[in-house]
């Protein structure tokens, strides 16, 4: 306990003394989030494997559309202090572009062509980050942009079963009938976001 | 005085003959029908009470298999991703004719709970032939031997002829795989 | 002559109309071991059949002309087989070494054919097939040595009478160690796990049988029967001093098929270069024990 | 009427012949090649069968030449396996330098093995032995290896002076030189010492246990043509020279009771079986196709050995058939393997595949002369393995059962090899051009495929002239049965004929079942079961590196124990090399005649 919070303090320290953090979010003991500038990243990854997080554990992304940003998350383990680190930082969303980190994490090539197929952020410096990985021949937009519409593109390329008439029956008993209202207003209510 | 005028039996044609031999071949096939799993889903939970001593599969002769080669039934078990249906068309035409395909569980009818996800498709009859459907998420292992049962009535009755429906409508089915997968055979880095 | 061909052709038959539904049963027992309902006793027949009706695919003539050799060469071999005492094809030809390299022809034309379907796991199991054969054979030529050496023959009849005569006197009695090694071995030929390393379906997909299927799949389970066939009845006339008439044949048949069946189905898989160990290991040991005590010293019981 | 003499002239001379003809043209002279062997190769096989070699010697004075059973056996079979390879001169022999000293050497090398097997007198034999093996060393290294020559070299010089010793040795007690008498009235430790000399000899040339090193290198870096000769043929001259030792010679050494065999033949058929058992598991473990057939052919001098060292008429004549055998057998892989080496340009199997389909009948050669190695019925080998099982079993050697058996299956594993991973298997794009080998290649292959079944179908003829040989030296003859084409060992009846012939029939079983069913769908080779992968290239889907990988994990940390050991001989021998030179070549002149001196003066003590 006390070990691994001083881990947390040990890393805030080191990351707050050499970069300027946008943002910094201790999620638990064993998380800590770090918000950072696109062109820090890199020095900020080098810092961080050279102070023992050698491993590269993913490379996820997030797509923001109405602030017009992708996220990128790097996350981090090391092996001796026990925090998984989260370094995010976000890249224009109309011409993403994220320099390559393949020469601090080798291991960062595969997840930087998955990146690309699904969102469609380039690596320059990752020699084949646009050769195909998971999708075989795909020929769309980027699949996990927010804008992307599954249901279209399914119903484009799969054909569907059709259906004489909708068999879908809602039974007018009471007690059934409530409980669907109150699941119709709480799906409602949780739409926003915010919890009740 | 009835006459006795030996009338000779009627020569049969030779579809006839073929006809029976056809029939003969269908009892040894209904009652021996090797399976090859291809467990691309939650389904796939569904065959080990079937196989093992719960509801024991052996007793109507039926049995994995190792290879396409040796099989008869082709088991889409679960939701097909695009990939794999490559994969799967690769299968269905390596087996050896006749040969039998049987869905398992309600993606393959029409896409069940990933009906509008980009990467699983819809309607399995499309691509394949497919002789029975075995509804139900997931189904449970009754219906999963009864689905057995049925295609064995199915071949008694001689209505199991998917693979001569491929073959016959072997541009159609060609037609619809490249509509959804581009191209069926992949060259890439991986498969050189 | 034709008389002689035809009785040898009958015993092949013979021998895989037995085999089969011997193997049936087995399946049955072994349901009912594990609380199972079973399949049809004639199960294996069915699977034949089927097999038999379906189109293959084939991968050239060598692929065709293996299964030909392999078929053709276990019939051959089993045409020599003596079932009893009087019902034997050719009398006096019936030698000990014709089983074992004849069989090696049938099994040639299989491997052969495997590697000509240009499958690797194919190859992968045909060299874990002639592994396993150079790892049981040596253990057992010792015991069948002293065998031979101790009766005097290496005619299979002459070896069972003379077991007959002397008061039934049985060489799995007689050599002790022997007919443990002889049993041993025996689960080597049939394949029977721990042993079955070159068929291991979830392995290398079926090993040498990967690519069959239809017809050439059927003829080599028909070539597996017959040659189950032989190897057992080589057990019975060797270990088992023969039989003076047939239900004998079929009771000693029956009972040594199912108790190795037994013993292997509560065994798990060995690796090949353990199975390559084991036999050289404590059955060779065995064996020579056997062999030194029986010639040298002539302690038998 | 043909003298071994005028034979071994027309030899010399077409030699001789051959040699200025192929200055001109190498066709003219390899065709010269073909017809003068098959000519010698006629004349013994026809006179030799009717024993009308005649003796005489008009034109070679101090010559003098004996018709023996044995010797005309062994010469036989090696001139017919010379004859069958001078078929593949034309389309060799143009590749090498010195083309036109090819032929000479081919030819004066059968002249001199004739000469071996046909002389009564032991300074002539071991003239032709030098003969040989001068001729042959030169052969040697024409496929691009000095080392092969060397090593071949050292262990036949090693060989042959060991049976000089022998023979003088001999010379000093009985006085003559003559090989029949001479040796048959040997005596006590001058006995044992001419055994194991010239068992020193026979196991340097037949390339067994303790003197094999030279095999695989030499067989492997032979021209693709003269493999099969120094396998087939000129390997056997050692089982002329051990048979002389094992059976003419009886050394002074007990008999063990149990059974029933001296010492010292024992210790030799322990020998014998330690080179099957190292022959069978290095084969196994060789990646190159010719070496691996060197091995096998190691491994089969062993059960060569074995058989003789037995004393016993039914292992004498397993022995004498197995050298037939083995010879028709390895001569048709080899060639075989010469036929593809030349249509692909390699000989490592982790190169190949595929090659069945465009050389069919190479393959049915291989497979034919691969049946007859491994002893599997209906060939050859079955029946000479057959009649050594019986001897063994009969005297209950169990240790040597073990080598024997033990060869016996190996042999199944490591001649599979070249099958599946040189001629079946995926057929890779770099061969889909290559054509099946030319007639003139083919037609001695099939001869001796032809051979190779007649040996393994009706072994009783070839047996009854061997029953000869075992009366000439002092066994009684096996019982064979003409008429029933039946042989009978100690515990058992063989009916070859009868066993073809049920495979015959069960063959034609087989295929009417076969074709009484529905045709099956042809496709292609790469279409096989991947596991529903996409695979696009021959070679991921061909396995033929490292084949029996597991079981050469077993030991293969003891395989170069040998080799070591005979590293660190030559080493001793360099350093020899260097004092002597360092005493008497030295520049200072007056050291080395101090030394002479002082050499001479050792010498010279007693009689002063």
């Amino acid at each position: 306990m006390m070990n691994s919070m001083s881990n947390v303090e040990f890393l805030k320290a080191l990351m707050t003394q050499s970069f300027k953090l946008v943002e910094t979010d201790v999620i638990d003991q064993y998380q800590v989030s770090f918000v950072l500038k696109q062109d820090d990243v890199h020095q900020a990854l080098i810092t961080l494997k050279n102070a023992g997080w050698i491993q590269m554990s993913y490379l996820s992304a997030i797509d923001w559309p109405d602030e017009n940003k992708i996220e990128l998350v790097y996350i981090l383990m090391n092996w001796e202090r026990p925090v998984h680190i989260q370094i995010r930082t976000k890249v224009d969303r109309n011409d993403p572009v994220m320099p390559s980190i393949i020469n601090i994490y080798p291991g960062a090539k595969y997840y930087e062509r998955e990146c690309y197929e699904f969102f469609g952020v380039k690596f320059p410096g990752n020699p084949d980050y646009e050769k195909q990985l998971i999708l075989e021949v795909w020929d769309d937009m980027p699949p996990l942009r927010k804008d992307f519409d599954p249901k279209a593109y399914s119903d484009k390329k799969f054909t569907k079963r059709e259906y004489k008439e909708d068999y879908l029956v809602l039974s007018e008993q009471n007690n059934k009938k409530e409980k669907r209202e109150e699941r119709k207003t709480r799906a409602e209510s949780l739409k926003g976001g915010q919890k009740i | 005085m009835k006459s006795t005028k030996f009338t000779p039996a009627r020569k049969l044609s030779k579809e006839e003959v073929d006809r029976k031999w056809w029939e003969i071949g269908d009892f040894f096939r209904r009652n021996s029908l090797w399976m090859l799993m291809y467990c691309t889903g939650c389904c796939a939970i569904e065959l080990p009470p079937a196989m093992t001593s719960a509801y024991d599969m052996e007793r109507l002769g039926m049995g994995p298999m190792a290879t396409p080669r040796q099989a008869d039934i082709l088991l889409i078990s679960g939701y097909l991703s695009v990939k794999s249906l490559r994969r799967v068309i690769y299968t269905y035409e390596q087996m050896g004719e006749p040969k039998y395909v049987v869905g398992l569980g309600s993606c393959p009818i029409n896409g069940g709970i990933y009906h509008d996800s980009h990467a699983v498709i819809n309607q399995l009859d499309q691509y394949i032939p497919v002789d029975t459907y075995v509804a139900g998420c997931m189904p449970n292992t009754e219906s999963v031997m009864n689905g057995f049962v049925d295609l064995m009535e199915q071949i008694r009755n001689k209505t199991a002829n998917g693979w001569v429906k491929y073959k016959e409508n072997y541009e159609w089915y060609k037609k619809n795989q490249k509509a959804a997968l581009g191209e069926v055979i992949i060259h890439d880095e991986f498969h050189e | 002559m034709l008389l002689n061909i035809l009785i040898g052709f009958g015993v092949a038959f013979f021998g895989f109309v037995l085999q089969t539904s011997v193997a049936g049963v087995n399946r049955k027992i072994i349901a009912r071991l594990q609380k199972r309902y079973g399949p049809k006793w004639y199960q294996e027949f069915l699977d034949i059949f089927k097999l038999l009706s379906k189109r293959a695919t084939s991968h050239g003539w060598i692929f065709d002309f293996g299964v030909i050799m392999a078929l053709g060469g276990i019939i051959a071999t089993a045409m020599f087989m003596p079932l009893t005492n009087n019902i034997v094809a050719f009398a006096g030809y019936d030698n000990f070494f014709i089983f074992v390299y004849l069989i090696a022809v049938g099994m040639l034309g299989m491997a052969m054919s495997a590697s000509g379907s240009g499958n690797p796991y194919a190859s992968i199991g045909v060299m874990r097939a002639l592994t396993t054969m150079l790892a049981y054979e040596v253990p057992f030529m010792v015991i069948v040595l002293t065998i031979i050496k101790l009766t005097g023959f290496s005619s299979l009849q002459a070896i069972a009478i003379a077991q007959q005569a002397s008061g039934a006197n049985w060489f799995l009695i007689a050599l002790p160690l022997g007919g443990v090694v002889g049993i041993i071995c025996l689960m080597g030929m049939l394949g029977k796990k721990p042993f079955e390393t070159y068929i291991a379906p979830a392995e290398i997909a079926s090993g040498p049988m990967v690519e069959y299927g239809g017809k050439q799949l059927g003829m080599l389970f028909i070539m597996h029967e017959i040659t189950v066939f032989i190897e057992v009845s080589l057990f019975v006339h060797l270990f088992l001093g023969g039989a003076e008439n047939i239900f004998i044949f079929l009771a000693k048949y029956f009972a040594v098929y199912t108790v190795v069946n037994l013993i292997s189905n509560v065994n798990g898989r060995l690796k090949i270069d353990q199975v390559v160990k084991f036999y050289y290991k404590w059955p060779l040991i065995m064996a020579v024990t056997q062999a030194i005590i029986a010639i040298y010293f002539g302690w038998v019981i | 009427m043909a003298s071994i003499e005028i034979l071994i002239l027309i030899l010399v001379a077409s030699g001789i012949l051959s040699y200025f003809l192929s200055k001109l043209n190498t066709t003219a002279g390899s065709i010269l090649t073909i017809f003068s062997t098959m000519f010698v190769f006629a004349s013994l096989a026809y006179y030799g069968f009717n024993d009308a070699l005649v003796t005489t010697v008009n034109y070679l004075p101090g010559f003098s030449f004996e018709f023996t059973y044995l010797g005309a056996y062994f010469a036989i079979i090696v001139a017919f396996v010379y004859s069958m390879v001078s078929f593949f001169h034309p389309y060799f022999v143009e590749k090498y330098q010195y083309k036109n000293a090819y032929n000479m050497l081919f030819l004066l090398s059968l002249a001199g093995v004739l000469g071996a097997f046909f002389t009564d007198n032991f300074l002539q034999l071991f003239f032709f032995f030098e003969l040989i093996v001068w001729t042959t060393m030169f052969l040697i290294p024409l496929g691009k290896s000095k080392s092969a020559a060397v090593s071949y070299f050292g262990f036949s010089a090693a060989g042959s002076f060991a049976m000089l010793f022998g023979i003088f040795v001999m010379f000093k007690e009985v006085g003559s030189f003559d090989i029949t008498a001479g040796l048959a009235s040997l005596s006590g430790t001058n006995a044992v010492l001419v055994f194991i000399s010239f068992l020193i000899a026979g196991f340097a040339k037949l390339g067994v246990f303790p003197l094999h090193i030279w095999l695989p290198v030499a067989h492997g870096n032979a021209p693709h043509p003269f493999s099969p000769v120094l396998s087939g043929a000129l390997v056997k001259l050692g089982a002329f020279v051990a048979v002389l030792a094992l059976v003419r010679i009886s050394p002074a050494s007990s008999v063990i009771s149990a059974i029933s065999l001296p010492y010292a033949h024992y210790i030799v058929a322990l020998l014998g079986s330690l080179s099957i058992v190292f022959g069978t598991l290095m084969a196994i473990r060789e990646d190159d196709a010719k070496k691996l057939l060197a091995y096998s052919s190691m491994s089969h001098g062993g059960y060569i050995i074995v058989a003789f060292s037995l004393l016993d008429s039914v292992a004498f004549a397993g022995g004498f058939y197995h050298i037939l055998a083995h010879a028709l057998a390895s001569a048709g892989a080899f060639m075989a393997i010469a036929a593809v080496a030349r249509q692909t340009g390699t000989t490592k199997m982790s190169e190949m595949g595929g090659i069945i389909h465009k050389m069919p009948i190479t393959y049915i050669v291989y497979l034919v002369a691969i049946i007859s190695m491994a002893g599997i019925p209906p060939m050859g080998g079955f029946i000479s393995k057959w009649l050594i099982f019986q001897a063994v079993i009969d005297k209950g050697l169990i240790f040597i059962t073990i080598a024997v058996f033990f060869g016996s299956i190996g042999s199944f594993l490591y001649v599979f090899r070249p099958l599946a991973a040189l001629f079946l298997g995926q057929e890779f794009p770099q061969f889909k051009k290559i054509k099946e080998a030319p007639i003139l290649m083919l037609l001695p292959m099939i001869i001796i495929t032809l051979l190779n079944i007649y040996t393994g179908v009706l072994p009783n003829a070839i047996l009854g002239f061997i029953n000869k040989i075992n009366v000439e030296v002092g066994y009684a003859p096996m019982v064979i049965d003409s008429p029933a084409f039946t042989l009978t060992g100690y515990n058992g009846v063989l009916h070859p004929l009868l066993i073809a012939g049920i495979f015959g029939f069960g063959v034609v079983v087989a295929f009417i079942i076969f074709i009484l069913l529905k045709k099956s769908r042809q496709v292609s080779l790469m279409d096989t079961y991947t596991a529903a992968n996409f695979i696009h290239t021959e070679e991921l889907l061909h396995y033929s590196v490292d084949f029996y990988a597991p079981l050469e994990r077993l030991y293969e940390k003891y395989t170069t124990k040998m080799t070591d050991f005979y590293d660190g001989l030559a080493n001793k021998v360099k350093e020899l090399g260097k004092l002597a030179k360092y005493l008497f070549m030295s520049k200072y002149v007056e050291v080395a005649i101090f030394w002479i001196v002082a050499i001479l003066a050792f010498l010279l003590w007693g009689e002063l």
